[in-house]
């Protein structure tokens, strides 16, 4: 199979209008003005040369750079110029806080709230920056990891674009005079007891913010909080009360589970759980010497995602169909109470012998095993999912059932809905929306802004100015969660209270504030009413302590849901219409990364490739192959989709595993008000989501446009043309040959040498990579650019292939076009002991280090480039232009204080964290001792939910990573080239069901 | 005590004219003498005794210098100043040194030539009595000089004038200081 | 023809072949001493602060200990710029009017920073930790020199790369007894090579000349 | 001028008549330095020179687009991560073989044939060498910093690398253009003499009159002047055969699939012969036409040139055969795929197009009628150029383009700054070029007489 790469010779000058036109990238770094310039620029090069478009990185801010230059070349006339330094001054503290030592960082503990749910974590501090987000170990959802977002969120706290003023109709306002506004709009709904007052809220677990609603609803019974969230629990929290009666709350044991069934559900390391259940999966995936017992996981989905490609057993079904797959499953383990008739249609159908096969696995382990059904399936899925766990008894062993996060969960539609009508009718006077961005996000159908205009006040509380704040006479600008106090629930409901790193950067106020403006004590701050709540949970006189270990904690000691045990009710659900293939299936599906839109602004999400498709910068219409040959479509092809009369542009991505006659689009595209990155970045699919239809559809037309639009991938190339790069195998394979990785990799003896190698006696530094855990969620790539200041570089210089990530996730496909199996291969440097970039490099800028790193000295680096040229891997990264950004102060306070900036014309690379490293050596050097095996964690290694990556000293042989080095499963990269990698990799092992391999 | 002029010049129109006149004065005894033609003639050069000269032997040690100045400046920087682990190579990694020491040997010995060449030529000597004699001009042309220096201890102004205008000179004129 | 040049020429071009060598010479000489001196290094130039802080009169005079100030020279990369308040610990009582003082009373009534020039001021690309130096014996005016006789305080050293590498080179040639680290006073003895030898074994002092000690 | 009765002009039998017959000193002397001295400048000197000066201008702009912004507006990216500025690099120093090679090696081989054309095949070296330093310097990340690849004490106690390739790029071309200088400039001393005895125009007297630094054709000077050149000669030819050694080495040492190869020095050697005479020949016909020089630049020199190119080409043809059968014997996947990829990937229209200009096309030159045919011997040189610059780009670019690790690949394109770049450096050559006929005498005057039958000693020395 070819994955088709950059046309040759691509020249389309279209298309790169299209390109000048939609991305904005690196705007991001720059102010307005610049940005302003740089649009005339490029036009005018658009005119000039079409061609080039791609070699501008976007704004030449041409007088600054052009004297950067001459400074540079007088430097180099004006002799020692360019030894001596600039004076700088220190500041140091009036009156310095105990805590504080300068040049040590402080790690506080918090939570990331994920569509409100928590995962806990602890935030690096330097001298008062937060800077670097890490898992807090304690906590349920975390277990010392994290996810992409959740690195991503300290680029949020310091986004220039976030709105920094309180405004009334565009005017900057005081908070006291919202007061005085609120208060008076207020005054008219006493009477009528707040009957014309609504809330809009995202989806909450906030126990404080739950009991701030209670008392303003008790001052206003009338009135009436709403709850939105584009990509809510609206299936599940429907499902469970088809299935119970009541809005249960599931979760998953998936450490304790031999057999998963995932019906279109992408568990690993995506949503709030995702983490937790990435290192559940792959704990029980670690074949080690003899211990060669492995969970099996099979995959029925809509879309190619992680969790497929993880699979033992992928099935690419539309949508649709996974409600009629599900029946028969139900109905082949005999499930009670529910419909499933319409299962018929699959028993009968071709994967006859997949599902029997399925079936008799999962009946063979009751109580070890788990059926997930996705978020964006229909609730009748999930209905089945419950009765199916429960007929194989897995409840309360592998499934866990408790109460709702949310105090009183309300369906996000049908709550919404509800608001639009009240607002049609003109009952509302007062509208407040928190958080939510509704105009961008309701479905197209309820025309959220035109109702929305017939309201009189309105109120937006945001950390943007965006598409609702522009239809509301107030905007309050939010302050990010890590500027305030608040709480949250973590999956297990285990509660978590949120602290401050910073003062709020730009004014914002917290959520808190706002209601308490509402209630009798509008002027309590954050602090104090989140401390007053847990204080009323916790009263008496041991609280300041436990107040103390609660925060300190990031955990509130035993708030975990307690599992429950509920009735299954059967379902009241219609049975599973057969689904008329009429014209195409849409599929509605948040981005991997920038969420529901909400994250469109943040550079390091928009650069992140996404999981299979590496695509960047962009969300495209993805197709399988097959569609696309009967379609006549290209990769990058532009369209028009049509959807129930209404009409978007997208370009083409074909996506191998896609089910056939489905189209996936992905929402958070297409914002107008995001900021100067998000801005027009892709096509908007809310415009074609409706209330009826959330998640998908059939009836999608498309139209070829034939002109193109370029899509930037960070990888163009998915095919091993036969190499032994990623190895693979099945544990039978293993059983038989626990060495056949190795046999592949054909590694050179040791002694084939002219010369005696160099000793490395003290540390050795190596690393070792678990290609069966790793789950391809790119989490180490965002956290390798946050803890090293890594740039962002802007769609044209991803699309001449200049993306400046350290560390990438490869993956390659093997096996059919139509559902190819699927491997994930994370690629750092290598840090080969006979490194051939060092031996090219005419300036020692790279060379090796008495511990083995491979060490890239930036500021010796003169930029020839050779290295990368003859690095085998291709890790090594080059400033092309100056990518850093020298100017905005806020993206400043992020950066490391322990890693150089990198200028233009440098390369860079990774070096296994060195900083922290030698942070590690230091301590121990004073300590008297050596370092502790685990107590380096490199930033890749810290951040994989399924801890697929292992660093330490390979000279101590105790040592985790020895161990695994140790192991059959272990191979070099392309260790015929004797290149001695000090990176090595473990094979990727699959656990497939024999009964459907040999069919 | 310097002599009143710098010596007697005769001129001739043909290489062979100019050989043969060389082979005459260098048989009258004449040792001070010096021929000047467009180009090189190698008879000429016999008849005036002209045979090896010390340039070679230069050249030989401005190369083996350049040698030893390349190795050893590489061997010092690798190995003694700055050991660095390149890419587990070697410190003394003597194969990938022998380029630039060619190199060195090359270019010192190349200045040795040229540098060797002017100073044995007494080079540059943009002022020169013979240059007095109007029609040396055609020296760089297409006409051949024979000079006999008043230094010579035979010279005789009168004498020796005679005897050049007796090898049918087309002409024979004095070189003033 | 007549004569071109006037006979002196011989002379001048003959002079002017090796007078250029000369010229080449002379540059690259100067560009280099440039590079060492004091003006591009500040070396040994004092450096004027807002409050004319003198180590001679405290350190000195006084005897106070550097990590009386100084408070995170032991396990902190950044020895740490005193705060106000140290300042005002003893300056509230004693020469609570001095004129010369105003600005550290102005900073501590106004909770605002004094903005120090600073004197030791490595490149951005450089990551110097002062805690593992002190923990391995290297004492304060080994780099800073006698601060004691300071009035002003200027930088004692290059703090060029050649400079930090005589020592991560040859250790023995300046450590010290770690009891000494924070005396000011201290002179090497006669025998510090093989004092230093000793303590070198005994501190388990590594001679670190991998870039990423310093660079990363 | 007076025939001297003593020596008649007489043509020994068998005397090649490499200059046509008729000349004498003085009418040789006269025509070439007319050139230089004549009083107005031929338009056809100005056109050409003005269109190069223009060239020179798109250079200037674009180095100077390139030291504002940095080398990123080129089309380079990762995986390929030289591009047009090494290949141009390469192209050049090939080019600036021929010079070297004709005056050096001919001369130790006493081909007097060469001394007609040495003295503007060198000029043409010394400025395509010029043009190449310029990609080393300006392809850096960080061009101002090019003085660390020299060592030299420092107040790092850091020096440079010497196992890199790039170092000994350095050296070697830095040593080569020193020795071409100095080999040009010894060889012109005799002829600037006869400039300064000539210039009516007594500043050019005074400049000629220096630069000659009193040449005066004293016989003692003669003598240890030959032994000069036999000598610059001698030293000039292992130095020209290294230096593209030397740059195949930035190639052969690294590990790229479709780099590392033995068979590439030699290879590269007979490559930049061959285009170095290309160039030779590109400008010899039109300069002979212009200066109606065809009875000094005799056809039969362009018939031996042709042979050279001729040879030179078959070298390569064989080269070309035995990389891709290597590629095939060795059996290594990768060798084998980088093969087959320049053949049948993304790339191969390069690939054929090169093979059909520096392999197929040039065997016409087996024919005497082509080789003395001025059109297609123009035409053919002008082939040769465009296909030695592809076959670098080929080995670069191609090599690059798809190397190990097949997630890296990528595809490079040039961009407009890319051709700018090229296009101005051949600005700055013709720039150069035009500037150097038109003040120094193209044509080895002092070399040229002694290929004059009256040079002869006619009568035997002994008595």
């Amino acid at each position: 199979m070819k994955m088709p790469g950059k046309p040759y010779p691509h020249l389309d000058l279209a298309a790169i209008r299209a390109r000048l036109a939609s991305s904005r990238g690196r705007t991001y770094w720059r102010s307005l003005e610049e940005l302003a310039e740089s649009d005339g620029f490029q036009e005018m090069l658009e005119r000039e040369f079409p061609r080039q478009a791609a070699e501008w990185p976007d704004d030449p801010a041409g007088r600054r750079q052009f004297l950067k230059v001459m400074g540079a070349s007088l430097a180099l006339a004006g002799l020692s110029a360019c030894t001596r330094q600039p004076t700088e001054t220190i500041m140091p503290y009036v009156r310095q806080p105990e805590a504080v030592i300068p040049g040590k960082p402080l790690f506080f503990a918090t939570a990331v709230p994920h569509t409100a749910i928590a995962m806990g974590v602890l935030v690096e501090s330097h001298l008062g920056r937060p800077t670097k987000v890490e898992g807090n170990p304690e906590h349920p959802a975390s277990l010392g990891a994290t996810d992409t977002l959740a690195q991503a969120s300290v680029l949020d706290l310091y986004d220039p674009d976030r709105s920094q003023t309180l405004t009334y109709l565009g005017d900057i306002r005081p908070w006291s005079g919202f007061l005085g506004a609120a208060r008076e709009a207020l005054a008219l709904q006493v009477p009528k007891a707040g009957a014309g007052l609504r809330f809009l809220t995202g989806a909450t677990t906030s126990p404080t913010l739950a009991d701030q609603f209670r008392t303003v609803l008790q001052k206003f019974p009338a009135a009436k909080w709403h709850r939105y969230e584009p990509i809510g629990r609206h299936a599940t929290l429907t499902g469970a009360r088809q299935a119970f009666g009541q809005p249960v709350h599931t979760y998953y044991q998936l450490a304790n589970a031999d057999v998963i069934l995932s019906l279109d559900a992408d568990f690993l390391g995506s949503g709030p759980a995702g983490v937790r259940y990435a290192a559940d999966f792959a704990s029980r995936r670690r074949v080690r010497g003899s211990q060669t017992a492995m969970n099996r996981l099979y995959v029925v989905e809509s879309a190619a995602t992680p969790t497929g490609a993880k699979a033992d057993h992928r099935l690419p079904l539309r949508a649709s169909d996974i409600e009629a797959f599900a029946a028969a499953v139900a109905a082949g383990v005999g499930a009670k109470g529910v419909d499933t008739s319409a299962g018929a249609a699959m028993t009968g159908g071709p994967h006859a012998k997949w599902i029997a096969a399925l079936v008799k696995d999962l009946q063979q382990h009751p109580g070890a095993s788990v059926v997930m059904p996705g978020i964006h399936q229909s609730p009748a899925v999930h209905v089945l999912a419950q009765a199916i766990n429960i007929a194989l008894g897995n409840v309360g062993k592998t499934v866990i059932h408790t109460d709702s996060l949310d105090p009183n969960p309300v369906d996000d539609f049908d709550s919404l809905h509800e608001l639009v009508s009240d607002m049609e009718a003109g009952k509302v006077d007062m509208l407040v929306i928190v958080g939510g961005n509704p105009v961008y996000n309701a479905p197209v159908d309820f025309a959220f802004a035109q109702r929305m205009s017939k309201v009189k006040l309105r109120i937006h509380m945001g950390l943007y100015a965006d598409e609702t704040s522009e239809f509301c006479q107030w905007h309050i600008p939010e302050a990010h969660f890590l500027e305030t106090w608040s709480d949250a629930r973590g999956f297990d409901g285990t509660a978590t209270i949120m602290q401050p790193l910073i003062m709020p950067l730009y004014f914002g106020r917290s959520v808190h504030e706002l209601l308490a403006a509402f209630g009798d004590t509008p002027n309590q701050t954050p602090y104090e009413i989140v401390k007053g709540y847990w204080n009323r949970q916790h009263p008496g006189p041991d609280f300041e302590d436990w107040w103390r270990k609660a925060v300190h904690d990031g955990i509130v000691p035993n708030t975990a849901l307690p599992a429950r045990q509920v009735t299954f009710k059967g379902s009241a659900a219609a049975p599973a219409k057969a689904t008329q293939a009429q014209g195409f299936e849409i599929v509605f599906r948040p981005d991997p990364h920038i969420f529901d839109g909400r994250f469109a602004n943040n550079g390091w999400l928009q650069e992140l490739p996404k999981p299979m498709t590496t695509l960047t910068w962009d969300n495209a219409a993805i197709i399988s192959p097959r569609t696309a040959e009967r379609l006549n479509l290209q990769n990058e092809d532009l369209v028009e989709l049509e959807y129930r009369e209404r009409k978007v542009r997208a370009p083409i991505w074909i996506q191998p595993g896609q089910p056939d006659d489905s189209v996936t689009v992905h929402l958070g595209f297409g914002r107008t008000r995001a900021g100067r990155v998000g801005n027009g970045v892709g096509f908007n699919a809310y415009l074609l989501r409706t209330s009826g239809a959330p998640f998908f559809d059939s009836g999608l037309e498309i139209v070829k446009l034939g002109s193109k639009f370029p899509l930037a991938m960070t990888q163009n190339q998915h095919l091993m043309e036969g190499r032994a790069i990623a190895i693979s195998g099945n544990i039978e394979e293993y059983r038989t040959n626990p060495a056949f990785a190795k046999e592949r990799a054909e590694e050179p003896p040791k002694e084939l040498t002219l010369y005696p190698g160099f000793k490395y006696d003290g540390y050795a530094w190596g690393m070792a990579i678990d290609q069966t855990a790793c789950v391809g969620c790119n989490a180490c790539m965002i956290a390798c650019q946050a803890e090293n200041n890594i740039s962002v570089v802007g769609k044209e210089q991803v699309l001449m292939r200049r993306a400046m990530h350290w560390i990438r996730v490869d993956s390659y496909y093997q096996g059919s076009l139509d559902n190819p199996e699927v491997l994930f291969q994370p690629l750092p440097c290598m840090q080969c002991e006979n490194a051939p970039c060092e031996l090219v490099c005419p300036v020692q800028a790279t060379n090796h280090s008495s511990e083995g790193l491979n060490d890239m000295v930036y500021n010796r680096c003169v930029g020839t480039r050779y290295c990368s040229n003859n690095c085998p891997y291709k890790v090594r990264r080059f400033n092309f232009f100056l990518y850093a950004d020298w100017n905005t102060p806020t993206l400043k306070m992020q950066r490391n204080p322990d890693v150089s900036v990198r200028s233009r014309g440098v390369m860079e690379k990774c070096t296994y964290c060195v900083q922290r490293i030698n942070e590690a050596k230091i301590d121990a050097e004073k300590e008297g001792r050596s370092v502790r095996d685990g107590e380096i964690q490199t930033a890749c290694q810290q951040v994989c939910p399924a801890q697929a990556i292992v660093f330490g000293d390979i000279n101590d042989p105790s040592s985790r990573v020895s161990k695994l080095k140790a192991e059959k499963l272990n191979y070099s990269l392309l260790a015929d080239l004797n290149t001695r990698p000090r990176t090595t990799y473990l094979a990727a092992l699959r656990n497939p069901n024999p009964e459907i391999e040999n069919s | 005590m310097r002599p009143p002029v710098y010596g007697l010049m005769a001129e001739f129109e043909s290489p062979t004219a100019l050989a043969a006149a060389a082979r005459e004065v260098r048989e009258k005894g004449y040792r001070r003498v010096e021929a000047y033609s467009p180009f090189p003639i190698e008879e000429v050069n016999e008849a005036l005794g002209l045979h090896h000269n010390r340039l070679p032997l230069l050249v030989l040690c401005g190369g083996i210098l350049g040698g030893l100045t390349g190795y050893l400046m590489q061997y010092y920087i690798a190995v003694i100043d700055f050991p660095i682990n390149v890419g587990g190579r070697p410190l003394h990694s003597w194969p990938s040194f022998i380029i630039i020491t060619f190199e060195l040997t090359i270019l010192f010995a190349a200045l040795t030539t040229v540098l060797g060449l002017l100073g044995l030529c007494g080079l540059p000597m943009p002022y020169h009595p013979v240059f007095n004699v109007p029609r040396f001009v055609q020296a760089t042309r297409d006409r051949f000089f024979i000079c006999i220096e008043a230094r010579d201890p035979l010279f005789d102004r009168h004498d020796t004038a005679e005897f050049l205008s007796s090898l049918h000179p087309r002409e024979v004129s004095e070189v003033a200081h | 023809m007549s004569q071109i040049f006037h006979p002196s020429t011989n002379t001048f071009s003959r002079v002017s072949i090796f007078g250029g060598l000369f010229i080449i010479a002379f540059l690259v000489w100067a560009w280099a001493e440039l590079n060492e001196s004091t003006y591009a290094t500040r070396a040994k130039v004092p450096v004027q602060q807002p409050v004319p802080f003198s180590h001679e009169h405290h350190v000195g005079g006084l005897g106070i200990d550097c990590r009386y100030c100084h408070t995170s020279v032991e396990n902190s990369s950044f020895a740490n710029i005193p705060p106000t308040k140290t300042c005002m610990n003893c300056h509230s009582q004693i020469w609570n009017r001095a004129p010369m003082l105003e600005p550290v009373r102005d900073s501590f009534r106004t909770d605002t920073s004094i903005r120090w020039i600073r004197v030791h001021d490595l490149p951005d690309y450089v990551y110097f930790n002062h805690s593992i130096h002190v923990a391995k014996g290297v004492g304060c005016t080994t780099c800073h020199g006698q601060v004691n006789r300071m009035p002003l305080m200027w930088q004692e050293n290059s703090l060029q790369m050649s400079w930090c590498l005589d020592c991560h080179r040859h250790p023995e040639r300046f450590v010290r007894p770690k009891s000494e680290v924070f005396s000011v006073n201290w002179q090497p003895p006669p025998n510090q090579l093989e004092m230093g030898r000793e303590l070198v074994k005994e501190y388990k002092i590594q001679s670190l000349t991998s870039c990423s000690t310093c660079h990363r | 001028m007076a025939e001297d009765p003593r020596n008649p002009v007489t043509v020994p039998p068998g005397r090649p008549t490499l200059i046509a017959p008729g000349h004498t000193f003085g009418s040789v002397t006269d025509k070439i330095s007319s050139i230089v001295l004549t009083r107005r400048t031929p338009l056809f000197w100005f056109v050409p020179f003005l269109i190069a000066s223009g060239l020179l201008m798109v250079f200037l702009a674009a180095v100077a687009y390139l030291l504002v912004r940095g080398v990123g507006i080129w089309g380079i990216k990762v995986p390929v991560m030289w591009g047009w500025a090494i290949t141009n690099f390469v192209w050049w120093i090939g080019i600036g073989h021929a010079g070297t090679l004709i005056s050096a090696i001919l001369l130790l081989l006493r081909q007097s044939w060469r001394n007609s054309i040495n003295r503007f095949a060198e000029a043409m070296t010394l400025f395509a060498v010029a043009c190449a330093g310029m990609f080393p310097l300006l392809h850096l990340g960080r061009p101002w910093l090019f003085y660390w690849f020299f060592p030299y004490p420092n107040s790092m106690n850091i020096q440079p690398q010497f196992r890199s390739p790039l170092i000994w790029d350095v050296f070697a071309v830095s040593t080569y253009a020193t020795v071409s200088a100095l080999f040009w400039f010894v060889g012109l001393i005799p002829d600037l003499a006869t400039l300064r005895d000539r210039a009516r125009n007594r500043w050019a007297r005074a400049t000629y009159g220096i630069l000659a630094m009193g040449w005066r054709g004293a016989a003692s000077h003669w003598q240890k002047y030959e032994t000069a050149s036999l000598l610059l000669a001698g030293l000039a030819t292992p130095l020209v055969l290294s230096v593209h050694t030397v740059v195949s080495f930035d190639f052969t040492i690294a590990i790229v699939p479709g780099w590392h190869s033995t068979i590439f020095p030699p290879y590269f050697v007979a490559g930049a012969i061959y285009s170095g005479f290309a160039m030779v020949l590109v400008l010899a016909i039109p300069l002979r036409a212009m200066y109606g020089l065809e009875d000094l630049i005799t056809m039969r020199h362009l018939d031996n040139m042709a042979k050279v190119m001729l040879a030179t080409g078959e070298i390569v043809a064989y080269s070309y055969v035995f990389e891709a059968f290597i590629a095939w014997y060795s059996g290594n996947p990768f060798e084998m795929f980088a093969m087959w990829n320049r053949m049948t990937g993304p790339y191969a229209p390069t690939y054929w197009l090169l093979i059909f200009c520096n392999l197929v096309f040039p065997q016409l030159l087996w024919w005497k009628k082509i080789r003395t045919n001025i059109v297609w011997l123009f035409v053919m040189s002008l082939d040769v150029l465009l296909g030695m610059w592809l076959e670098r780009y080929v080995i670069i670019v191609v090599s690059l383009s798809r190397d190990y690790v097949p997630s890296a690949w990528g595809y490079y394109w040039p961009t407009i700054w890319d051709v700018a770049t090229y296009v101005g450096t051949i600005g700055l050559f013709f720039f150069l070029f035009f500037l150097f006929i038109r003040s120094m005498p193209m044509i080895s005057i002092f070399e040229v007489r002694t290929l004059l039958p009256q040079a002869e000693v006619t009568e035997g020395v002994e008595k």
